[in-house]
């Protein structure tokens, strides 16, 4: 039981816990806290893989920008705790069972496929912002530019979708 | 040294529970975070494979992302708070006409 | 910088037009008409300048071809088709007359299209024809100068219905295009049939392999595959040139606007098939048969063609036929192997048949539209100009010394009289010399001379502007001396512009079998009895028509049946109607349509559309419109998938394989 | 026992700073209240607190006493949860975000061990990624805080402070990358260092020279991100009545109130270590003498302070000035007598007395500017500041790939 497996067994529980109480909670804003609480927690797990740069841009996009858009949006509409209505037959035990299925096919075919990799040497920290910021500029200068159009293109839609439109 | 599959697993947890939440909640932007969470459960397993591996791949992946992520953050509550303008409620059980 | 720049790029010569027609095509809608001349003039004009240099350096270069592979278009297998131009005499000729005429009906059609609608739309079509024109000449193997061949079909299809308002003006471009087809799909199995048998098509390749004597001549009534190759190309040039039995559109091609009739219709398209016989000469001169045949049709023609002109009354119909029958010569010269005295009529009649119609079309300006000559009369006052330049035309045609057509029509008379055999296609040819004269005087005196039958209050004749007059006289000038080249043959000079072709057709000249003497005084023997017979001709309409017009109406009484049967052009098209069209119809009717159309295809469409609905109707209840639900769908989609990874056997290492 | 300390002693160690830290910190907060109190009050040509010990020292104390011991109401219909949640979350982001800070260049020798000042590892590698994450999350306190107490004011003050922060924190991120191109580094440290490069050109080598661009940027967005006046919408007295904290009362608001200030002082540390060459004297390293610049400037305050002491009106003041005075006169002294205590003190005496003028100039701008509009705000962010900052970073990096090519190096 080392200090890593301590830190980590911490952080994923945060992070589980953090996903459970999204679904429980009844109203979007306390959703949206455990939200970030389960962000921050995988940012914890990233630093701990040796991810910083991840693990900082997790918390700075994520949970600086866009959760804060959520809670936001949740504050603009002032969104109430959600209603009960069961209108979709679906959605009820046969769906909850899918879900379970689902879950652990998943998980199960990536342990599966998976056994055997074993973690190999740690790639330096700073070896890995600056080997990040290699690759991004190197390997995937397209999809990099590529991206910034996809931006683009978001911040007009979401300007024009939600603009009044003026009378 | 934690084990890689202990990271697979907790990301395979975390994305059932997104996909349950998806499944399961009524409230339009709850739907949208559990998205969101399935994303992240996403980006764990990308990024303990580029650590398994030694490799960087993984976490330029999750920059990518991200960044699709913001995006899709924008223009999804853009079209959130159309609806609520439009519908008067966030319940998407009462958004069901298919159009706006 | 090549040391010869326009030959090394021959390729603008064609592409000049085709800027302008694509200029003029997508913006001229908006653009005044002195900026849409400046396009077409300009385009054609500098191609015309282009072309004139080429020529020099060629020249210049004193090679007897030139030829370039600018870029490969297709290829397939062996097969190679390339954007290949080649230049020799004989394709000096046709650019020349293709781009000096071309330019000089386009100044003419600027002063006669002035005051048409769809002015632009117009030009662009006269580029474009253009442009194929030039390809077509310029080719240097088969598939290419194909595409020419079918452009210039598409462009004077597009230019027949110019006035695509008029019913009649689309059914006669509609005509003209399905007429040709009948011709190019001859044309296209020849050039298959070579294809197979040489394994190339180009002209040089082609013409070697030909030529080599492991091929030996086919004599009369074999058919091997130079005469079937032959003949198919030559169908293919029945079709273009407007030769039996695939003349019939030509004349109702005359709905078109006349420098339409003119460039296309007279000068440059409708000898585009000559061009190819003479161009495939080394093919057609391996095969007797294909010769007789090519010389049959040609006189065959000639004369039908002349008869039916005696009697028409609509001015541009007379030139039509007349046009005809001139090809008919040419073919006839072609088919008795005097191909350069083919070439010498054809560029000769691109001279004075665009001057007529042109000339024709300042008629018509004048009068205001009316085509009819029973309408006219004594306009030879009121239009000076056009009466000269008419004049002249027709002495040319008419084949009166010292004019151009004298010299070519004799050429012609005299090569078919010394081959074996061809005093039949002589005494024809001579015959048809008589009757075109005669109706070519005919249309003089009813336009330009008695009195004027139409009323003069209505009708304001008016001189055309110079626009229109200056290519008339241009035109003039070389229908006069355009025949000179060939002028000292007749006193036992040699023949220059015989010679001048001579690296073309080479030996395969008509066979000289008399001797230089005999020939020499035959010559001019048969020269004295042609210039005879067309004085015959101008006799005969003169009394006819000025001294004794009564007299014409009662010759048509005396002579009803033969009359009516010219009038109505030998029922040719009611029989085509009759014997193609009519059975045509009733096939697409009954079996395409009622049957195929509507039973199977039909039935099947909808017997699809029907199930489809039926499925809808089932798989519309998962559309309950509830994101939820959807929502679970997809978990199903991707519960599957995984499913699937997960229960494969082995598979899922692959999955993640890639990490590798 | 000793083993126990041996063993977690880095733990021990960390958790004595984290306390001195918080210790410092607060006292800091204190009395930069006084401080603004006080600045403020001589711009607006009045005395300021000056009742409660002498000059009002005391002030902080009973303000402090004040915020302890209020009735502290929890309005009705609020979110319980969310609305505790809001002022702890602010208060231990602007505090959390004060331990990356290095304080010093060379470690305390202690117990045989290095004793870095500050809290984080000096080679935290992503030390300003890590500080601008704590800012991003620090939105959270101000947006719930307004969102929970069930107000309209308080909900607009929230909003708009969600969106302002948000808006400037694309400048405040894009104004500093101009710096880190520059050192080629996320590590705080290493950027001091990279500034250091050439000793001799002193204050010229600081960062501010070639990015001036990027510091103007950076402060104005720094200081909309504290909510500051000229940036102080969220809190708006005049239309929205002190905004997201109206409903707070007590230690609830004086939580926010800390956080504020700590946020300010977070912002003076970054602005001095990215532009201002962190703990880098401005004079040239061969200038010894001005290592004596501390007990210069501590020992006539502190004689001035004794002098000033002995003729207070108050007796309290004539007994604890002189205090003071000696305390401060003694330190002076103490640097003079011991050159190593002198050496060490260099680097935290140059950061904190420019982290002092930032502070100062805070309060100056709080005295002297007038509040933006709305809307002025937002375009200025997003109109203005952001495409400066961007400017700055192109400009700045076609500068470094230039040096690449030609420059040698």
């Amino acid at each position: 039981m080392t200090a890593s497996l301590v830190v980590f067994f911490a952080l994923a529980g945060l992070a589980v816990i953090g996903a459970v109480s999204l679904i429980l909670q009844k109203h979007p804003i306390h959703s949206a806290l455990s939200l970030i609480v389960v962000m921050v927690a995988l940012a914890g797990l990233y630093l701990l893989l040796g991810a910083e740069f991840v693990a900082a841009v997790q918390i700075i996009v994520y949970g600086g920008a866009i959760m804060v858009l959520f809670v936001f949006v949740i504050m603009l509409l002032n969104a109430g705790v959600e209603e009960h209505t069961n209108i979709s037959k679906l959605a009820g035990p046969p769906g909850l069972l899918l879900v379970v299925a689902l879950a652990g096919f998943i998980t199960a075919t990536i342990v599966r496929t998976t056994s055997g990799v074993q973690g190999s040497s740690q790639t330096g920290a700073m070896a890995s912002t600056s080997g990040i910021s290699n690759m991004l500029f190197r390997d995937f200068v397209y999809p990099f530019e590529l991206t910034s159009f996809l931006i683009l293109v978001a911040v007009m839609g979401a300007t024009v979708l939600a603009q009044r439109e003026k009378h | 040294m934690v084990p890689t599959n202990y990271y697979i697993i907790l990301s395979g947890i975390l994305f059932g529970i997104g996909v349950f939440a998806f499944v399961f909640k009524r409230n339009i932007i709850t739907i949208f975070m559990s998205i969101e969470l399935m994303l992240n459960a996403v980006n764990l397993a990308f990024v303990a494979f580029s650590q398994a591996w030694g490799k960087l791949d993984g976490q330029v992946f999750v920059l990518f992302v991200i960044v699709v992520a913001a995006a899709e953050a924008a223009v999804g509550l853009g079209i959130i708070i159309l609806i609520a303008r439009n519908r008067q409620t966030l319940n998407v059980e009462r958004v069901d006409l298919m159009k706006l | 910088m090549a040391t010869r720049p326009m030959l090394e790029y021959l390729w603008i010569v064609p592409l000049l037009p085709l800027l302008g027609s694509a200029i003029n095509g997508l913006f001229g809608a908006k653009w005044p008409n002195k900026t849409v001349n400046w396009v077409a003039l300009g385009s054609t004009g500098l191609s015309l300048a282009c072309a004139l240099e080429a020529v020099r350096e060629f020249f210049e270069s004193g090679q007897v071809l030139f030829r370039k592979e600018f870029f490969t278009w297709i290829t397939a297998g062996n097969f190679r088709a390339g954007f290949d131009l080649q230049m020799d005499q004989l394709t000096v000729v046709m650019v020349l007359v293709v781009t000096g005429v071309g330019w000089l009906i386009h100044i003419y059609a600027t002063g006669y299209m002035a005051h048409e609608g769809g002015y632009y739309r117009f030009f662009s079509y006269l580029n474009l024809f253009m442009f194929f024109m030039l390809i077509l000449v310029l080719a240097a193997n088969y598939v290419l100068l194909f595409v020419g061949w079918e452009g210039v079909g598409l462009a004077s299809y597009l230019l027949i219905g110019f006035y695509f308002l008029r019913k009649s003006a689309s059914d006669a471009g509609k005509k003209a295009f399905i007429v040709n087809r009948i011709g190019d799909f001859g044309f296209m199995l020849g050039m298959f049939l070579l294809f197979r048998t040489f394994h190339t098509l180009d002209f040089t390749a082609l013409f070697q392999a030909a030529s080599n004597p492991g091929w030996g001549p086919e004599g009369w009534g074999q058919f091997g595959t130079f005469t079937v190759a032959c003949l198919l190309l030559f169908m293919g040039a029945c079709g273009k040139s407007a030769q039996l039995p695939l003349y019939v559109w030509l004349p109702d091609a005359m709905e078109g606007p006349t420098p339409v009739s003119a460039l296309i219709h007279a000068a440059t398209m409708v000898t585009a098939g000559v061009y190819v016989v003479a161009r495939s000469h080394v093919l057609f001169v391996h095969s007797e048969t294909a010769l007789v045949v090519v010389a049959i049709v040609g006189c065959a023609t000639a004369f039908f063609a002349a008869t039916i002109g005696l009697v028409q009354t609509d001015i541009k119909k007379v030139l039509a036929y007349s046009t005809v029958s001139q090809l008919g010569y040419m073919f006839l010269a072609c088919g008795v192997g005097a191909f350069s005295a083919g070439i010498f009529h054809l560029m000769t009649h691109a001279f004075f048949k665009a001057l007529l119609f042109l000339a024709a079309g300042s008629v018509i300006h004048a009068m205001g539209g009316e085509q009819d000559m029973r309408h006219m009369g004594g306009l030879s006052k009121k239009i000076k100009y056009t009466y000269a330049t008419m004049l002249i035309s027709t002495l040319a045609i008419a084949g009166l010394p010292p004019l151009a057509g004298f010299f070519s029509k004799d050429a012609i008379l005299l090569s078919a009289f010394q081959i074996p055999g061809g005093h039949p296609l002589y005494v024809l040819g001579l015959l048809t010399a008589l009757l075109t004269s005669f109706y070519m005087f005919r249309l003089i005196f009813l336009t330009f001379h008695g009195k004027p039958r139409y009323d003069e209050h209505k009708v304001h004749v008016h001189e055309s502007p110079w626009s229109m007059l200056g290519p008339l006289v241009a035109l003039a000038v070389l229908s006069v001396i355009g025949g000179w080249v060939a002028a000292p043959a007749l006193w036992g000079g040699p023949d220059y512009f015989a010679s001048f072709l001579t690296p073309v057709f080479g030996s395969h000249e008509g066979a000289e079998v008399l001797s230089e003497a005999a020939a020499h005084s035959l010559e001019l023997t048969l020269a004295v009895v042609a210039v005879v017979a067309a004085l015959i001709g101008l006799g005969v309409a003169y009394w006819l028509y000025l001294k004794r017009p009564e007299k014409a109406d009662g010759l048509a009484k005396s002579l009803k049946g033969v009359h009516t049967i010219l009038l109505n052009k030998y029922y040719v098209d009611e029989l085509y109607a009759a014997t193609i069209v009519k059975p045509l119809l009733w096939i697409s009717t009954n079996v395409l349509w009622k049957t195929a159309d509507v039973v199977a295809i039909d039935g099947a469409v909808n017997g699809i559309a029907h199930g489809a609905m039926g499925i809808g109707d089932r798989v519309r209840r998962t559309q309950s419109g509830n994101t939820r639900s959807y929502a679970v769908w997809v978990v199903i989609g991707a519960l599957v998938v995984i499913a699937v990874i997960f229960l494969w056997p082995g598979a899922g290492k692959p999955v993640l394989g890639w990490v590798r | 026992m000793s083993a126990i300390l041996s063993a977690n002693a880095e733990l021990i160690i960390t958790i004595v700073k984290i306390v001195l830290l918080l210790f410092i910190v607060l006292t800091v907060n204190a009395y930069l209240t006084w401080f603004e109190r006080k600045l403020v009050a001589h711009i607006q040509s009045r005395w300021g607190p000056h009742r409660v010990g002498p000059h009002g020292l005391l002030q902080p104390l009973a303000d402090g006493l004040k915020f302890l011991f209020k009735e502290d109401p929890t309005p009705a219909g609020v979110d319980k949860f969310v609305y505790f949640l809001a002022p702890l979350l602010a208060l231990a982001l602007a505090l959390t975000s004060i331990a990356i800070i290095p304080f010093g260049p060379d470690p305390l020798r202690l117990f045989g061990r290095d004793i870095y000042l500050g809290i984080a590892p000096p080679d935290l590698n992503i030390g300003i990624l890590a500080l601008f994450a704590i800012t991003a999350l620090g939105v959270y306190g101000v947006a719930l805080a307004g969102w929970s107490s069930n107000n309209k004011y308080s909900l607009l003050g929230g909003l708009r402070s969600s969106a302002q922060m948000i808006s400037y924190e694309l400048a405040l991120t894009m104004s500093v990358v101009g710096v880190l191109l520059m050192a080629g580094s996320f590590n705080l440290t290493k950027i001091i260092e990279a500034q250091a490069r050439h000793p001799e050109w002193g204050i010229f080598g600081w960062n501010i020279w070639p990015q001036i661009l990027g510091f103007i940027c950076f402060f104005i967005a720094a200081i909309a991100e504290t909510n500051r006046v000229p940036f102080d919408l969220p809190e708006a007295e005049s239309e929205l009545v002190a905004g997201f904290h109206t409903e707070y009362a007590s230690f609830k608001f004086a939580m926010f109130f800390i956080a504020e200030y700590t946020s300010m002082i977070t912002i003076s540390c970054l602005c001095s270590i990215m532009f201002f060459g962190g703990w880098l004297s401005p004079f040239p390293a061969s200038w010894t003498w001005t290592h004596y610049l501390p007990s210069l400037i501590l020992l006539p305050f502190g004689l001035w302070v004794i002098w000033d002491g002995i003729r207070y009106e108050t007796v309290f003041g004539r007994v604890i000035l002189p205090v003071v005075g000696t305390g401060i006169t003694a330190l002076g002294a103490a640097f003079v007598l011991y050159p190593g205590v002198n050496e060490f003190i260099q680097g935290p005496f140059w950061l904190l007395s420019k982290i002092f003028v930032f502070l100062f100039i805070y309060v100056w701008m709080r005295g002297t500017l007038p509040r933006f509009r709305y809307d002025q705000l937002m375009a200025f962010g997003w109109k203005l500041l952001l495409p400066i900052s961007i400017v700055n970073v192109m400009v700045t990096s076609f500068v470094i790939l230039a040096k690449m090519q030609w420059g040698g190096k």
